[in-house]
């Protein structure tokens, strides 16, 4: 490593800001592998080394708007949440809002997966829209990992790298388990009935009309 | 029957609490013991259900009703009531939601039926099997939500990046083999024709390729002489694909074919 | 200002960390004005408190790999020169890979150019992303030929000679018709679609490691 030291200006080139130089320029995010193959061989850090300068790296944006974070394919710099209100002004194309039954399905295949079209209509009850698993496997959420020896061979279904990426996800395992099957009582379906609100319905309850404004911004 | 405008919407959440809902105009508050929609609200209303499923779901819950203890008879009913009224305004039935109809009648007349003495443990009550899908179908529901509620990536969380302006280095491009390009536009077509209501005509591509040259040219100069979208040297076929591709063209309102006067030439230009 | 003062851990969202946010999330020089229109009309800062607000930023970041620069456009950050050893190794370290949505965008284009995006949303079902599009003009492969004659005017694309080369054609009538694709029955095999499906949007196809482990850092 002491090859790398070198100074400019009040810096030092070391194998710190040599991550953080890495994890600004690239596009993704970056493993521990993928940093340790931008050394050149004589000057490789081992494995803990780079997680050492990486939790150190990881300090020194504590009381920034950035914070350094782990997903599935390793790691990246990101504009905390705190923030999303100012810089959502800067995008051009808003995020897009998905529909529920393009989250229904999603959490479907999450779950159940490897899960075909059989199983998704099975447990919504309804017939999958194409244009739902095309918009799933054009966003890189999910993938066809495979074709049920069934008839008809309907393909398998699985999430993707990406989706656990684009959810701030580490692992399958970091997503809440699925809710314990639980007797259905009162709990208000806050999301069928704000979407009632505007029907004149005799007898249907109006949803309580929270003061948070969608957080699609 | 009026549909209501929103600005018979109360204004202010305390007004919001009290009212219940609001039918012709006039606001209710209080909760009729039945759930009642009428006809002009009831495709909006049902619009905001994912399916029979769940539209049961907010059947039992509206209620108040312990789901393993559905009362079957009186949720048939309402159920009925509604694929009723969607027959009668013409409104697009999904499949699905008679179906549902049919097992709720089904279960229905099952519990109707006595039961043989000693059988008891044997038969299931019907109504298990609605029920375990209407949990399992809850369960996801709530797990929607609740993936719905994640920080996102480009929505909540933004990537940082800085530039790399002084760095030079050469950023190998994407390759793509002809074949892929061959595979994904299969897939395109086949896809297509299940859905098949367009009809992805059977040209050949040297007149979409002449098209898109005409278009060219034309960008460049505005107007072109029509004679000189011919090449002598590409023969007769040549000429039949030049003259498919203008038509075309036209066709498409791209371009206009001009005469200034008559027995004059013919000029092409940009629509 | 005061409204934005909003406390995360130990740090506190002012004017400066908000510009770090934007700085950071944009793909472009930031001009003072393009800063400013992020933040509510209520609490705009003035020219000036910008400027002082960059100019603390930028002495933030003596002693790390990157450095706010002013070009002609506006503010970025940069990463050093100093580094760029270390980066174009990341860069050079794999070729990017298509979507499969960018791939069936291109191809429709290909076989019914003049093609506007409301064609290719038309055959795929699903809405064209401005990315796409972009990436696909950026390469060359395709360009703006015209506009329809219909509301909104919009854009007429179809392929380049660029494309011809990168593609090793002749003329576009030495592809496959459409009638030949239908026959070719390409199977199916889950390999390639696998490959399609699973590239990320825009991103860099991912390596593929096996032993990472995942430590929390």
């Amino acid at each position: 490593m002491s090859k790398s030291h070198r100074e400019f200006r009040g810096g030092l080139v070391d194998s710190k800001t040599i991550l953080e130089a890495l994890l600004f320029s690239a596009d993704r995010p970056l493993s521990v592998a993928n940093l340790q193959s931008c050394f050149a061989d004589s000057a490789r850090p081992e494995k803990g080394e780079i997680r050492a300068a990486l939790k150190a790296l990881s300090a020194d944006y504590e009381d920034r708007s950035l914070e350094l974070t782990e997903v599935a394919s390793g790691f990246r710099f990101q504009v905390r949440q705190e923030y999303s209100l100012w810089v959502a002004k800067l995008l051009e194309d808003k995020p897009p809002r998905y529909s529920r039954a393009l989250l229904e399905t999603l959490a479907i295949i999450v779950y159940r997966q490897p899960a075909t079209r059989g199983t998704i209509e099975e447990i919504r009850g309804v017939s999958v829209s194409s244009t739902i698993i095309r918009t799933l496997l054009d966003r890189g959420w999910i993938k066809v990992v495979g074709h049920k020896e069934v008839p008809g061979r309907p393909a398998l279904f699985a999430t993707t790298r990406q989706f656990l990426d684009d959810f701030n996800l580490r692992t399958l395992d970091s997503l809440p388990s699925l809710s314990e099957i639980q007797a259905m009582g009162f709990e208000s379906d806050s999301d069928t009935e704000q979407a009632l609100e505007r029907v004149p319905l005799q007898g249907l309850e109006l949803a309580e009309e929270s003061e948070e404004t969608n957080d699609n911004i | 029957m009026d549909v209501i405008g929103e600005s018979h919407f109360p204004a202010s959440v305390e007004e919001a609490e009290k009212v219940v809902a609001i039918v012709r105009g006039a606001a209710v508050t209080a909760l009729p013991s039945d759930l009642y929609i009428p006809p002009d609200a009831l495709k909006i209303f049902l619009e905001t259900f994912e399916g029979p499923l769940d539209l049961l779901l907010y059947l039992i819950k509206h209620q108040n009703l312990d789901i393993l203890d559905i009362p079957v008879a009186s949720i048939t009913h309402q159920y009925v009531d509604y694929i009723e009224m969607m027959q009668e305004i013409r409104m697009e039935l999904a499949a699905e939601y008679l179906v549902m109809a049919a097992i709720l009648a089904e279960i229905k007349s099952r519990m109707l039926l006595p039961r043989p003495r000693g059988t008891e443990n044997e038969e299931e009550d019907p109504r298990v099997d609605l029920i375990r899908r209407l949990q399992e179908y809850e369960r996801f529901k709530t797990a929607a939500n609740d993936l719905d509620g994640l920080p996102r990536e480009a929505r909540d969380t933004f990537s940082a990046s800085a530039a790399l302006d002084d760095i030079e280095v050469e950023v190998p491009k994407p390759m793509v083999e002809l074949e892929q390009l061959l595979l994904a536009f299969q897939q395109v077509l086949e896809r297509a024709e299940q859905v098949a209501h367009h009809q992805i005509s059977r040209e050949p591509l040297s007149v979409r390729e002449r098209m898109t040259m005409i278009l060219d040219s034309l960008g460049q100069g505005g107007e072109i002489c029509f004679s000189d979208l011919f090449v002598a040297e590409e023969g007769r076929s040549g000429a039949v694909v030049a003259f498919l591709a203008i038509l075309e063209l036209c066709k498409e309102g791209l371009i206009d074919i001009v005469q200034s006067a008559p027995l004059s030439g013919l000029h092409v230009k940009i629509a």
